[in-house]
């Protein structure tokens, strides 16, 4: 169903993708809103995988495999970022990064 | 191995009480010609309501527009509630003889209670529990009643 | 316990308790200094064991207020009625027995809500039914041309 | 022409929704944008006709990483609340690195000429995952399958422990 | 503002993690106009403080200016679930206080007439439970049959609900011609409807566990709360004033009283059914036996009770309900107060909802079988 | 095979030729397109209509009496009017509330369900996208509808909502679990997860008779699961009304609470096609072995009439489940979930890898 | 004695069609129809009850009876999404702030029956009572009276039947301008 869409423009897709989880991972100061900025960049990265999978090497499926793993990789950071979260949530009465500066509780 | 036991004797048990409730709905899901619906506006021909059931007060009047009050009050006094208003007049008959009589029988139908102490009281039996229900208005004024009827005047032989 | 009984063991606690046979149960009206004391008595005594409070009354008696308490004992199955009074009608004060009873917080909070008797030693003493700036509806002197329209 | 529709359409929301995703100030807001990415996302997948992964994106993104984070989101903030970004300078800051970043991985994507597509494709359908995902021979991921187990596993006790309670004290008063 | 007031001073004491809900005053769970106002964390309630007052009638104040015979239209509209028994209790007290006695048919006619209202209480009591508990299913079938009593009730005493058919010195009417043969009738139909209530919800095994061993009430609360009726029973509080301290005809009848020492929801249930068939069998005792006489004993036109002070205890469907009119020889009460059985049960709840879920609360507020103008009055 | 009269593939397939003989690829699709959306939202929108009357029928013929009577001939009208009651209904948008999350809730519930819709084959030819993967996307989409659950909760600025919200994702979360691994305890015995393959695989015997006793125990755990997943009673905690007034809906009115209503309704669909899909044989006729003549007697009823017959009998029995039981409190439904299904799912699934790999099935 | 049974009875309360449709629009006042019509045969009520007849109002909603052969029988726990009010009970001084914020988070189009003399007029409560509001119609606006202490369930059904005929009257769209 690619039809005639170069591979490029897949790329720069994900790049954009890729840049707008780095700058909402620099300016967000709320955990949640970080984690979803990692949640973003993972995601370019899976376009990319997927996009050279599909354009350069369609005989195997490395690519395909290596997005398949890092969702699930995701999904692991998801929880324990999670669990993380509403521990300090539970400690702090806040999820903001500045707040959290003192690691003893 | 008891614990495996048990846990499926426990799941079996459970799934046997639900079945049993199952049963029950179904019973009536089955037999639906069984339903207990009385279809209220449609069956108003055949509506039964009770001899003694108390929808309003009514002053029963006969054929020569005559009814049994003489205005005493005494339902006045033993509703509860101030629902019912005696305005009387004073009748001068033939003998020139000043009677009091009943003028107007105001009766609040949206404040009455039905509480039947204004008929136990009534000593003339002049006022009646009626069995209407449809008193449903728009207008809540409506619902202020005067009972003797414009120009009804007392039955003969009634006495105080 | 026979009610002669009764009277005598609550005259033996409470001298200045006035206690007769009334139509139905003993009734006995004890002074308000005492009151606590005696309540706490009459609930601890194995004898007596008056452990569950039926009922609390206001009573507004004119000159005086009064608190009527039904008591049973659900051991020996007797009855005993424990009246009150308090003179002071503007600031009237009765030691409360919600320390005893639980249920009476509730009772005295509805006393105090609807004849604004006050309890001292009350844990929670608020109105119940009725707003902050309410009167006292069941004090004979009670008026409100407002809202009561009077037959 | 219907796939580059389709295409710019998918594209256009996944930029708008990411840059949205980090600007919003309502990070539930934040959330269900990053789920429109997320899903418009999937529907590239669809497009390059990886359909388990496709499914296997809106599963585990959408169905399970957006509603654990709405879940916490939900348990940690309040429907009033807007989320604090960080001071002019360093929001300028980030801009301009993450504008320049962007602007050199672009160029150098343009610029580089990738190599020719090869002939055989491998139908990427239920079969051949399931073949290589538990083979251990050349094109076998096995080894991978079983660490990805092992981590989520780990992942998962981890998660449990971290976030239990440590008091599960006023348990009912008598029972 | 008030309200807000309120929330503002608990919201000081309550834990960072709790938070406050308000149940009503119009919620589906608490069968009027009362407010719930529940602390909570998560789903597990921390206090329960009630608010009432959304419904008083200064029903009290107003009796102060009613005649004795006029109180029944009162007592009606406060517990109207029990109508007969509230009626049955302020006839008694003025019976008592004028010494009367009342002929031995007025007092069967009475205690059917209560033990039909008793069982009428309690068939809707199971269907709000059920409904309460999610069974919808149990709504139509308790009304239902419900129904039948009310035929009954309308054929003899011209009301559905509120009958005012307790007057001092008697009843207003003397039973329909019909009456014992559509009591009988209505027995036998219930005697197969009730094993199917329990087929339906008590055996089902959702409902056992979300009751059994849920909201503990000890026999000692129930006596310190004065807690009454099947609540307190189901603690082994012997409380049932039929059996204690017999009126009417209850001491010509032999009946069991229920009582259980477990003290959970799931007995209060328990209690409540066991009673309906114990109702069932008082009135296949009484209703073959009603003495022939008269309906009601000749009371002067203006009654007036001698000074003094009067209390009169009844069981209702909710537990104990109580009289107390203090006289001053005039023709109305000098004062009245009504001892109402769900005033002294509603404030045992926070004591025992406490660390239950918020589901639980609501089975509990069923098992207490709450009538809310009873409370307010 | 003879020709089959009932199937929709000729039918289908004409008129995709005979646009694509006047116009353009591009115009043929957008005109497939409008066609077959349009198409489905009828369907939804009557359907729903139909389910609403029909439930409401259902639960008075359990509840001993009429429902619906005076709106048409049998109350038949009566759902009409209800919608043209909630249409013309004032919306109300609460104060403070997240205006744009809380006009999205209601869409992204019924969008989901639209989407779960288009891989269910009504009859023969009548399906809209047919996946290789086509369960493992009715189970991926499905997932997504929780997320306007939760939204709604949250952005309606409500306590009950909230706690409605709550519990609905708490639930929809786990229970998730068990349908996904009951149906794959029959995608083991099917061996393909296209569901036109599923069906084409049922027909001489449908999976639920093929598989015995893994299937029927797989069966049972999908229709709880499911019924826990559509939010229905006895497992309707998100909005539990003695509890929580209306839960996450509370402050929903008008059109947006209608859809919250019909996708109700729609999810109740989706789960019941789905178990007929997988378990009932879809639109195959029942079949037994070699009685050829009872065989033939039942290809005569179309295939369309089999597949709304086998979903309107597992509807019931969700409905029959709604009208009996008591709610379960919020513990009681995790539990069931993790203390029973899930280890009898598990348990269940070697139990049906052990009947494929024997040949044990029939 | 003996109920008087005859159909016109049903008509009794009954009130002459105001307005009709002369200088309007066909078509307006036909979607008037049609939007009445579903109206009408749609009243969700609100589960709000206060007093005795709350009873009756379920009653009304039983087997017996059945409200939902009108389509009734959603009753709906929160105001949102509730067409009809019915105010089963009397409504004190506490709670008429209450009942009037339920009814402002009702959406339009709204109803409200009072049911029962409480709520009629105060009923029992009329006189020597500090707490009861004299009429809920003190209150919110009502558009239907049932009188009846309680009403029987028949009388409630009638009242809604009354409401229904009263909405069938509304104009929303092809309302004829006044001039004054």
């Amino acid at each position: 169903m690619t039809g005639t869409i170069p591979l490029q423009y897949f790329l720069i897709i994900s790049t954009l993708m890729f840049f707008t989880g780095i700058y909402g991972f620099l300016t967000r100061r709320n955990l949640i809103t970080m984690l979803m900025s990692i949640e973003l960049i993972l995601n370019s990265v899976n376009i990319n995988f997927v996009a050279f999978n599909r354009f350069l090497y369609p005989e195997n499926l490395h690519g395909h495999f290596f997005s398949l793993i890092v969702i699930a990789v995701a999904a692991a950071e998801a929880a324990v970022a999670i669990a993380i979260i509403i521990n300090i949530y539970r400690n702090f009465r806040s999820i903001d990064v500045d707040k959290v500066d003192e690691m003893k509780f | 191995m008891k614990a495996i036991y048990n846990y499926i004797k426990e799941i079996l048990q459970g799934i046997w009480t639900l079945l049993t409730g199952m049963r029950v709905t179904a019973k009536y899901f089955f037999t639906p010609w069984k339903h207990v619906t009385q279809q209220y506006p449609e069956n108003r021909d055949t509506l039964k309501i009770a001899d003694r059931f108390r929808g309003e007060v009514i002053m029963p009047h006969n054929e020569n527009n005559e009814h049994k009050c003489t205005g005493c009050g005494i339902c006045e006094i033993n509703c509860p509630n101030g629902s019912i208003e005696i305005i009387t007049k004073t009748l001068v008959n033939e003998e020139g003889k000043k009677k009091r009589a009943i003028d107007q029988h105001i009766y609040h139908l949206g404040m009455c209670t039905f509480c039947n102490l204004c008929i136990k009281a009534c000593p003339t039996g002049a006022i009646v529990m009626g069995q209407r229900f449809e008193h449903a208005v728009w207008d809540r004024t409506l619902l202020t009643k005067v009972l003797n009827q414009p120009g009804s005047k007392i039955m003969e032989g009634v006495k105080e | 316990m026979t009610n002669e009984a009764l009277i005598a063991a609550i005259t033996g606690i409470e001298a200045e308790a006035n206690t007769l046979a009334g139509p139905q149960f003993v009734e006995t009206t004890v002074p308000l200094a005492g009151f606590h004391a005696f309540m706490k008595k009459i609930k601890e005594d194995p004898a007596l064991s008056f452990d569950y409070l039926i009922c609390v009354t206001g009573v507004d008696r004119a000159e005086t207020l009064q608190m009527v308490y039904h008591l049973e004992s659900t051991t020996h199955k007797h009855l005993l009625v424990v009246k009150v009074h308090t003179a002071d009608r503007t600031t009237p004060v009765v030691p409360s027995v919600a320390d005893l009873w639980p249920t009476s917080e509730f009772h005295e909070r509805e006393a105090y809500d609807l004849l604004g008797i006050s309890f001292s030693n009350h844990p929670d003493l608020r109105r119940m039914f009725l707003d902050d700036n309410w009167g006292y509806p069941l004090r004979k002197d009670y008026k409100d041309d407002i809202h009561i329209v009077s037959r | 022409m219907n796939s580059e529709i389709l295409f710019f359409m998918l594209s256009g929301m996944i930029v708008i929704f990411s840059i949205l995703t980090v600007t919003s100030r309502r990070i539930l807001r934040a959330a269900v944008y990053l789920l429109f990415v997320l899903v418009s996302t999937a529907g590239l997948y669809f497009m390059l006709n990886y359909n388990f992964l496709a499914a296997v994106q809106l599963t585990v993104y959408a169905g399970g990483i957006i509603v654990l984070i709405i879940f916490s989101i939900l348990l940690t903030s309040h429907i009033s609340e807007r989320a604090e970004m960080a001071g002019r300078f360093q929001g300028l800051m980030s801009a301009l690195a993450t504008v320049a970043g962007a602007a050199l991985t672009l160029i150098t994507i343009l610029k580089y000429s990738f190599p020719e597509k090869s002939v055989t494709e491998m139908p990427s359908d239920v079969k051949n995952i399931g073949r290589a995902l538990v083979s251990y021979n050349e094109n076998g991921y096995a080894l991978p399958f079983e660490v990805v187990s092992i981590l989520l596993l780990a992942a998962m006790i981890g998660a449990i422990i971290v976030a239990r309670k440590e008091n599960m004290a006023a348990k009912g008063n008598k029972k | 503002m008030d309200e807000l007031k309120e929330v503002m001073i608990t919201n000081d004491e309550i834990r960072t993690d709790e938070y406050l809900i308000n149940m009503g005053p119009q919620h589906p769970s608490t069968h009027g106009v009362l407010r719930l106002l529940v602390q909570l964390e998560g789903e597990i309630v921390h206090n329960v403080q009630p608010h009432i007052g959304y419904i008083h009638s200064g029903i009290e104040k107003m009796a102060e200016s009613l005649s004795y015979p006029q109180l029944g239209h009162l007592t009606d509209r406060m517990d109207y679930l029990s109508a007969i028994q509230n009626t049955e209790a302020v006839a008694l007290c003025v019976e008592n206080a004028l010494q009367v006695e009342v002929p031995e048919r007025v007092k069967y006619i009475r205690t059917i007439m209560a033990e039909l209202s008793r069982l009428a209480s309690h068939q809707l009591w199971w269907c709000v439970m059920g409904m309460d508990m999610g069974a919808l299913t149990t709504f139509f079938y308790g009304l239902r049959d419900r129904e039948d009593i009310l035929d009954i009730f309308e054929e003899t005493c011209g009301a559905r609900l509120t009958l005012n058919y307790n007057i001092p010195g008697g009843v207003m009417f003397d039973i329909h011609p019909n009456f014992q043969r559509d009591v009988k009738a209505f027995i036998q139909k219930f005697k197969t409807k009730l094993p199917e209530y329990e087929r339906l919800l008590s055996g089902n095994v959702i409902f056992t566990e979300r009751t059994k061993g849920v909201a503990y009430l000890t026999k000692e609360d129930a006596i310190a709360w004065g807690v009454t009726g099947p609540t307190a029973r189901a603690s082994g509080f012997a409380c049932d004033l039929r059996k204690h301290r017999p009126y009417s005809a209850y001491d010509k009848v032999q009946f069991k009283e229920i009582l259980s020492d477990v003290g959970d929801t799931y007995t209060r249930y328990q209690v409540r059914m066991a009673e309906m068939w114990e109702s069932i069998s008082i009135i296949e005792q009484l209703i073959d036996n009603i003495p022939e006489g008269d309906h009601a004993v000749k009371m002067k036109g203006v009654v007036k009770l001698p000074e003094g002070e009067f209390y009169q205890r009844v069981e209702t469907a909710r537990g104990e309900f109580g009289v107390f009119i203090v006289s001053d020889g005039k023709k109305n009460p000098y004062r009245v107060k009504f001892r109402s059985p769900g005033f002294s049960n509603l404030f045992a709840i926070n004591h025992i909802a406490k660390g239950w879920k918020i589901a639980d609360l609501v089975a509990i507020m069923s098992t207490f079988d709450l009538v809310i103008p009873d409370i307010d009055r | 095979m003879a020709f089959n009269i009932y199937d929709f593939t000729t039918f289908t397939k004409s008129i995709h030729d005979g646009l694509s003989s006047q116009l353009s690829p591009t115009a043929v699709l957008a005109i497939e397109w409008t066609i077959v959306g349009l198409a489905y939202l009828l369907f939804v929108a009557l359907f729903g209509l139909f389910l609403v009357y029909a439930e409401r029928k259902v639960c008075a013929a359990f509840q001993q009496r009429l429902g619906p009577m005076r709106v048409g001939p049998w109350g038949l009208l009566q759902t009409i009017a209800d919608f043209i009651k909630l249409l013309m209904k004032e919306l109300i948008t609460p104060k403070n509330a997240d205006k744009f999350l809380y006009n999205l809730a209601p869409f992204i519930v019924i969008i989901v369900s639209f989407l779960v819709i288009s891989v269910i084959p009504f009859a023969p030819g009548l399906v809209t996208f047919d996946f290789d993967i086509g369960i493992f996307f009715v189970t991926a989409v499905s997932s997504v509808g929780v997320i306007g659950i939760l939204l709604a909760g949250w952005s309606s600025n409500n306590k009950y909502s909230l706690i409605g919200a709550m519990r609905s994702g708490a639930q929809i979360v786990s229970y998730e679990l068990s349908v996904g691994l009951s149906l794959i305890t029959m995608i083991i015995l099917a061996g393909t997860m296209q569901i036109s393959g599923i069906v084409e695989g049922q027909r001489d015997l449908w999976f639920i008779f093929k598989g015995h006793v893994p299937a029927v125990i797989a069966f049972f755990v999908f229709v709880i699961a499911g019924t826990a997943e559509t939010n229905r009673g006895p497992f309707d905690l998100a909005e539990a009304e003695s509890e929580l007034t209306a839960g996450f809906h509370t402050e929903y009115s008008g059109i947006k609470f209608a859809f919250f209503f019909l996708a109700e309704y729609i999810n109740l669909f989706i789960v019941a096609a789905m178990a007929t899909t997988v378990f009932l044989g879809g639109w195959m006729p029942l079949h037994f072995g070699d009685f050829e003549g009872f065989n033939q007697i039942m290809d005569l009823i179309p295939g369309l009439f089999w597949f709304f017959f086998k979903v309107l009998a597992v509807m019931f029995l969700m409905m029959w489940f709604k009208w009996t039981f008591p709610r379960l409190r919020v513990d009681q439904i995790l539990n069931l979930e993790w203390k029973y299904l899930l280890p009898i799912n598990l348990f269940n699934i070697l139990l049906m890898a052990a009947v494929v790999l024997f040949g044990l099935h029939f | 004695m003996g109920i008087i049974k005859k159909k016109q009875d049903i008509e009794i309360n009954d009130y002459p069609i105001l307005e009709s449709h002369e200088g309007g629009s066909i078509i307006m006042a036909k979607l008037d129809d049609l939007v009445n019509w579903g109206r009408s045969n749609s009243l969700w009520p609100l589960t709000f009850g206060t007093r005795c007849c709350a009873i009756e109002f379920m009653a009304v909603g039983a087997s017996r009876h059945d409200m939902a052969r009108f389509g009734f029988e959603v009753a709906r726990a929160t105001p949102r999404q509730a067409d009809l009010i019915i105010i089963s009970g009397s409504i004190n001084y506490k709670m008429a702030p209450v009942l009037k914020r339920l009814y402002d988070q009702m959406a339009d189009p709204k109803y409200v029956i009072a049911m029962g003399a409480c709520a009629v007029s105060g009923g029992p409560f009329f006189y020597n009572s500090y707490s009861i509001v004299k009429g809920a119609d003190h209150v919110i606006p009502v558009d239907v009276y049932v009188p009846g202490c309680p009403p029987r369930p028949e009388a409630l059904l009638y009242g809604m039947m009354q409401l229904q005929k009263k909405i069938r009257r509304e104009r929303n769209y092809s309302r004829k301008k006044k001039e004054k």
